[in-house]
C-alpha cells in the first residue's frame, strides 16, 4: 500500500494535494465536477474583517503561460462566511482553510478571532502578500519586521495551526520566513503571486484597471521552486508549496525542493479537474517508482 | 433547477467557413447532451496554441439534442480563435459546460432581438426557443458588410428579420441602433433581447430605456474559469460586482449602472 | 517620414532596437543572418577582469515560455576583449555597448578603465544582477548602498555613457533605482534575469549544475513591464527596457510603458532574425498609426 | 571553408513512422542546398507545442542534394519530438542550418562506426561520405528490441553492418561495447566514430583508449541557441569549456577529460 498522507503542524491531510485560495471558490462550485473530500485540503477565498467589492473590471490579463489578476479580495466579509458559507462546506470531507486578509494588524486579528470559533476549521493561512489591495495585504509580507508584528498579533489570538503565506516579490524570501517563523508560524505557504503589468498595444492603454496585477501560472513555477526550495533549507517548519502547478510531475517537483503539500491554483481555471489529477498522477509516480510513503518524497532532491 | 456541469471531450463533427472570419463548429459529446438554455456558453480548452493559456468562451449557437450536438459561431480575433478555425472533423475539443445564466422566457409577445457581430450567436438559440414557447420574434441582426450577411434563412424560420450593414451592401446602411425599424416615436416592442459588442449593447440600453422597454443584454467581459471561482469577469450591479459567468451573462439594464 | 531614431544619454540610435547581453554573443555570429548595422545597437556578452571558465554543464533548462540559463559570465576576459575581439566588431554599422561584470568592485573599475579607452564603445552596460556567480554579481544589485557605491566607483574613471543594468530580484525596483541614479548613472537597464529552479522529477536533481540560474523568456515579460513603468515613473534618467521581448508588440508595449529603447534576448536563441524583424514591425506599427515619430511613444501609457 | 548558416522555412516531404519510437522526416528546400557534412545538425522550430520553448536540434541523417532534401532522423522523447512525429506532408517546418564542426575525414582505411539508438542519425550520412572517400567503415549499431531495428540495408549499403539489440531479440544480445566484434585483444580499426548515449560513449572512449585507437564522438548537450551565442552547451576540452554547437558536436576523445 502506497501511503499517501502527510501531517503538516499536527493535522493530518489524506494527500499532499491542497487547492490554492481565490481559485477553488469555497469548494462549493468543483462538486459537479467530483468529490471534494479526494483532495487533502482546501483553502478557500480569501476572508477580510467586512464585505470588499474589489478592483473595477477589468481583473484579468492572460500573459505567456500565466494570467495577471487584480481581483482586490472581493468577498463578503467574515460575518457573512461564518453566518452562511461555513455552514455549507464544514461537513466537506476535507480539510478547509481560511485564508485571512485584512488592511491594517487590527483586521487581520478580528478575522482570525472570528475563525478560531469555527471548529470545523483546523488551520487559518495568513495572506500577507496579497498584491491587489491599496494597504496592507503584499506591504505586510515585504518587510521583515511588520511580517513578524502581524504574524505575532494573529498568533496571540489564534490557537490552532497558523499558517502564512508569503510574497515572492522580495529580495529575499528566507529573511521574510525566518521573520515569520519567529513571530509564531506553524506552517509557510509560498508563493502568492509575483507583480505584473500588461498592456495593449493597440489601445496603448494598461489591460487591468488598477494598471499592475498579481503573476500565476507556469511562467511563474521556477521561481516557486527556488523559494521553496531555500526556505525550506532555512526553517524547520514545514513548508507548503504552489506556483504554477499544472501537473502532478510540477508537484512532485515541489515536493522534491522541500514542500510537505502543494496548492493547486490557475490550473483549476483551466481544467476544473487538475486537482484530482494530481492526486492520480502522484499515486502513479509512487508506485512506478516504488516508493511506499509519500513523506520519502519531501525534501529529497539529490544535490551531490 | 441546477445544471450539472460538465467537463468532456466533445468530436468536431463539422467545421463550416462562414467568410474569412467566421465559422461554424458543429461538435458532438459522447453522451446525451445536458439540459441547455439560450445565453449560456461553454468554455473550449484551445490545444496546440503556444499563445493561449485559458480557456476561450462562446454561446451556445445551436442545439441538437437528438444528435447529441451544440454548435457555435465563431469570429476570429486572435490566435485562440484562428487555431479553433483550422479544426478538422473528428479532431476531439474539451469543452466545460454549460454555463452561465439565460435570457428569461418573456411573458410578452412583441419581442425583439438585437445582435452585432458574433453577437449573434446566442440569439439564434433564443429565436427557436421562443418559437417553441410560440412567440415569433423580429430579428434585427448587424454585419460588417455583405460578405459577412450570413444565416439568413435560419433566423428567417424563427423570425421577421431586419438586417444592417456598415457599408450598406446589404440591408439598411449604419449601425444597428441606428436602423430604421428602431427609429419610431413609439416602438412596438415589449422585450428587447440583446447581445453584440458594449458599445452597441448601450446605444440600444439607452433606446429601451427611453422607450420604457425591458431589455436583457448579454455581456462578454473576459474570463478566467468560467464557472464562478476566479472573480474575474465581474461587473457593478445593483447588489454589487457580480460574476458575469455565474449571476450573468444575461443582465437585465435595469440591474446594471448603464443608464 | 517615420523617424525610429532616439536619443538616449546624448547617443544617436537609428532605432530603439537593441540585443541583451549573453544571447549575441559579439554579434558576429549573426552576420550570416542579417546585417547587425541594421539595429539600433549591440550589447555584447559580459566582459570580467580575466578569463572566467563559468559554471559547469548542464547551464540550461527549459521552462514554461522561458528558460533558465546559468553560464555564469564565461569571458576570456577584458585583455582578450581589448586585443582580439574589439578589433573584429569596432567598424559595425551600429553602436556596440560592452556589459561590464566584476566580483569586486575593484574588477569592476578597472574594466571599465580598460573599456574607457575604446573609441568606439560610446557606452558600457554595468551588470550588477547576474543572479548566476557566486560573489558580487546580483549581490551588488540587490542592496542599494551596494549599488550606489559600485555605480559611483565605476563612475570615477568611466567618462563615456554609464549604463547600469538592474536586478529584478528586489522588493522595491525604484529604491535600487534611485541609488544607481544617485551613484552616477546615465541610464538604467531592466530587467536582468529572476532566480530560479528548475527539477528533474525523474532524476530527483535539479537540472542546472548550479541548482538555481537565472530565468529569461516571455514568462518574466510581465514583471519586466511592471518594473520599467515603475522605474519610468520614479527617475529623471533613461530607461532601456528589455525581458521576453519577442516580437515588435512587445517591444512597443516596453516603450509605452517608458522604455526609451529595447533589448532583445532570449528572442535571438529562437529566431536569430528576431531582432531586425521587430525593427521592421516597430515600423509598421507607427505607419498604420499615423505616428510620425517613435519617440512619441515612449512612456505615452494612457492610464487615465 | 566557412559555410553560412540560414534560417528557412523548409517543406515536410514525408514523415515516414519507422516504428512507435522513430520515425523519419523529409524536409524539402526552397533552394538549392548549402555545402553540408557528417556531423553537423539542424535546430527545428516545433510549431503549436506550447510546452516547447526552443528548437529542436537533429543531426543530419541524410542529404539529397539534387532533390535539396534533408532527411532528420528523430526519437519521440517529449512534447517537441511527439508534434514533429504527427507533422504531415506540405506542412512548413523551420529550420536553422547547417550547424555544428563536423567528423574527420580519415586519413586511414580501416573505420568503425559506432552508434546507439537515436545516436545512428549522423552515422548514415558518414557512411556515404566515407564511401565516396573509398572508405568501406565497419558499422555497429544497437537498437532496444527487434522492432525497432530499421534501416540496415540503408547501412550496408555503404560497410559491413553489425547490430545488437538490448533483448536479444535480433544480432548479438547486450549493449553496443559489449559486441563480439569489440571483445578480441587487438582490434583491427585505425579510427572509430561514435554517436550515443553518454555512458555508451564513455564505454566506447575507454575501449578506444585502451587499444589506442583515434576516436570522435558526437555530443548531444542540450542547447539554447544552436549556433554559439547563449554558452548553454559547453563540455570542459584541453582548451576548456566550448561550445558543443560551434566547437562540436563532433570531439576527438583526446581533447575531452573522459578517461
Ligand atoms: C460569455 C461569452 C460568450 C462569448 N461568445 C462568443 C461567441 O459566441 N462567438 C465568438 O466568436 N466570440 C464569443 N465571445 C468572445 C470570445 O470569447 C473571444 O473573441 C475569444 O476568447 C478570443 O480569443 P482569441 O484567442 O482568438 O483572441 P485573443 O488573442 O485572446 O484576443 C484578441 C483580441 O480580442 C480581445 N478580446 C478577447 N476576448 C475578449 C472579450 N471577451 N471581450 C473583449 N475583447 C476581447 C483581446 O483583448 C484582444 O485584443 C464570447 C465571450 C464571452 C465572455
Ligand atoms: C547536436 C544534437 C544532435 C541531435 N540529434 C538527434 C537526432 O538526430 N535524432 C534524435 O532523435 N535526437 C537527436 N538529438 C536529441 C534531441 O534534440 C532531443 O531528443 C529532443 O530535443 C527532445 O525534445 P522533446 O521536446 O521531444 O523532449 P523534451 O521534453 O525536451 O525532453 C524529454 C526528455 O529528454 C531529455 N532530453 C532532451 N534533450 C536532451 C538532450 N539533448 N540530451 C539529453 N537529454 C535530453 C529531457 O531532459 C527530458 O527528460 C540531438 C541533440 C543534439 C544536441
Ligand atoms: C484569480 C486569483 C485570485 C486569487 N486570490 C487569492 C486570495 O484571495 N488569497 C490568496 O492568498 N491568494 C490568492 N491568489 C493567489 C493564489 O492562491 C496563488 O498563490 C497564486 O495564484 C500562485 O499559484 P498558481 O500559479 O498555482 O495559481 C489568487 C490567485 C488568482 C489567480
Ligand atoms: C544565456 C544567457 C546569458 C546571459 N548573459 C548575460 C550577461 O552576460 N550579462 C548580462 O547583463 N545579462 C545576461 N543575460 C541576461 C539578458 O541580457 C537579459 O537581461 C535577460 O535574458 C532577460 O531578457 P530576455 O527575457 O529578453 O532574455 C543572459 C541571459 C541569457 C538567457
Ligand atoms: S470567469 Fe471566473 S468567476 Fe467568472
Ligand atoms: S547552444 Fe548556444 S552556444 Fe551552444
Amino acid at each position: 500500500m502506497t501511503n499517501l498522507s502527510v501531517n503538516i503542524a499536527g493535522i493530518t491531510f489524506k494527500n499532499p494535494v491542497t487547492t490554492a485560495s481565490g481559485t477553488f471558490g469555497y469548494g462549493e462550485e468543483f462538486r459537479d465536477f467530483f468529490d471534494p473530500g479526494k483532495l487533502g485540503g482546501i483553502f478557500v477565498k480569501a476572508v477580510t474583517g467586512s464585505n470588499r467589492e474589489g478592483n473595477a473590471y477589468p481583473r484579468m490579463a492572460e500573459t505567456a503561460s500565466g494570467m495577471l489578476n487584480s481581483v482586490g479580495l472581493q468577498n463578503k466579509g467574515v460575518d457573512h462566511f461564518v453566518r452562511e458559507i461555513y455552514p455549507r462546506i464544514k461537513d466537506f470531507d476535507t480539510h478547509i482553510i481560511v485564508n485571512v486578509s485584512g488592511s491594517t494588524i487590527e483586521e487581520y486579528v478580528r478575522v482570525a478571532e472570528q475563525i478560531n470559533e469555527l471548529q470545523n476549521i483546523p488551520a487559518i493561512e495568513l495572506n500577507i502578500s496579497c498584491p491587489n489591495v491599496k494597504q496592507g495585504g503584499m506591504a505586510f509580507g515585504t518587510i521583515p519586521e511588520m511580517s513578524e508584528e502581524v504574524t505575532r498579533a494573529v498568533r496571540n489570538v489564534y490557537k490552532k495551526v497558523l499558517m502564512v503565506k508569503l510574497s515572492p516579490n522580495v529580495t529575499s524570501i528566507t529573511e521574510i520566513a525566518k521573520a515569520v517563523t519567529d513571530g509564531g508560524a506553524d506552517v509557510l505557504t509560498l508563493i502568492n503571486t509575483l507583480l505584473g503589468m500588461a498592456i495593449d498595444a493597440e489601445r496603448q492603454r494598461p489591460i487591468l484597471s488598477t494598471i499592475t496585477g498579481g503573476l500565476s501560472g507556469p511562467a511563474i513555477k521556477p521561481i516557486a521552486l527556488r523559494m521553496v526550495w531555500q526556505v525550506h533549507k532555512a526553517v524547520k517548519i514545514p513548508v507548503i508549496g504552489l506556483g504554477g502547478i499544472m501537473n502532478a510531475t510540477d508537484a512532485i517537483e515541489f515536493l522534491l525542493a522541500g514542500a510537505s503539500a502543494i496548492q493547486v491554483g490557475t490550473a483549476n481555471f483551466i481544467d476544473p479537474m487538475a486537482s484530482v489529477n494530481i492526486v492520480e498522477g502522484l499515486k502513479a509516480y509512487l508506485q512506478k517508482n516504488h516508493i511506499a510513503d509519500v513523506n520519502d518524497l519531501i525534501g529529497a532532491l539529490k544535490t551531490d | 433547477m441546477e445544471i450539472k456541469k460538465t467537463v468532456q471531450d466533445l468530436t468536431v463533427a463539422r467545421n463550416i467557413s462562414l467568410n474569412n472570419r467566421h465559422f461554424l463548429l458543429d461538435l458532438i459529446a459522447p453522451e446525451p447532451l445536458p439540459l441547455m438554455l439560450p445565453g449560456q456558453f461553454v468554455q473550449v480548452l484551445v490545444n496546440d496554441s503556444p499563445t493561449t493559456f485559458l480557456r476561450r468562451p462562446f454561446s451556445i449557437h445551436q442545439v441538437d439534442y437528438p444528435r447529441k450536438s451544440i454548435r457555435l459561431l465563431v469570429q476570429i480575433k486572435g490566435d485562440g480563435t484562428r487555431h479553433l478555425s483550422s479544426l478538422r472533423e473528428g479532431e476531439a475539443l474539451n469543452v466545460l459546460y454549460p454555463l452561465g445564466n439565460s435570457f428569461s422566457l418573456p411573458s410578452v409577445k412583441n419581442v425583439l432581438l438585437i445582435g452585432g457581430g458574433c453577437g449573434v450567436a446566442p440569439l439564434l438559440f433564443l429565436a427557436q426557443f421562443l418559437n417553441q414557447n410560440r412567440i415569433r420574434p423580429t430579428i434585427l441582426v448587424g454585419f460588417r458588410t455583405k460578405e459577412e450577411v450570413s444565416e439568413i434563412e435560419a433566423y428567417s424560420a424563427f423570425g421577421d428579420v431586419f438586417i444592417t450593414t456598415d457599408d450598406g451592401t446589404e440591408g439598411e446602411h449604419g449601425l444597428v441602433p441606428d436602423h430604421s425599424i428602431l427609429q419610431k416615436e413609439r416602438l412596438p416592442f415589449e422585450k428587447i433581447y440583446c447581445c453584440g459588442p458594449d458599445a452597441m449593447m448601450k446605444a440600444v440600453a439607452r433606446l429601451a430605456a427611453l422607450h420604457k422597454i425591458d431589455c436583457e443584454v448579454s455581456l462578454e467581459n473576459t474570463m478566467a474559469c468560467g464557472f464562478g471561482v476566479c472573480l474575474c469577469c465581474v461587473t457593478p450591479t445593483d447588489r454589487g460586482n457580480e460574476r458575469v459567468c455565474v449571476e450573468g451573462p444575461v443582465f437585465n439594464i435595469k440591474r446594471l449602472d448603464w443608464i
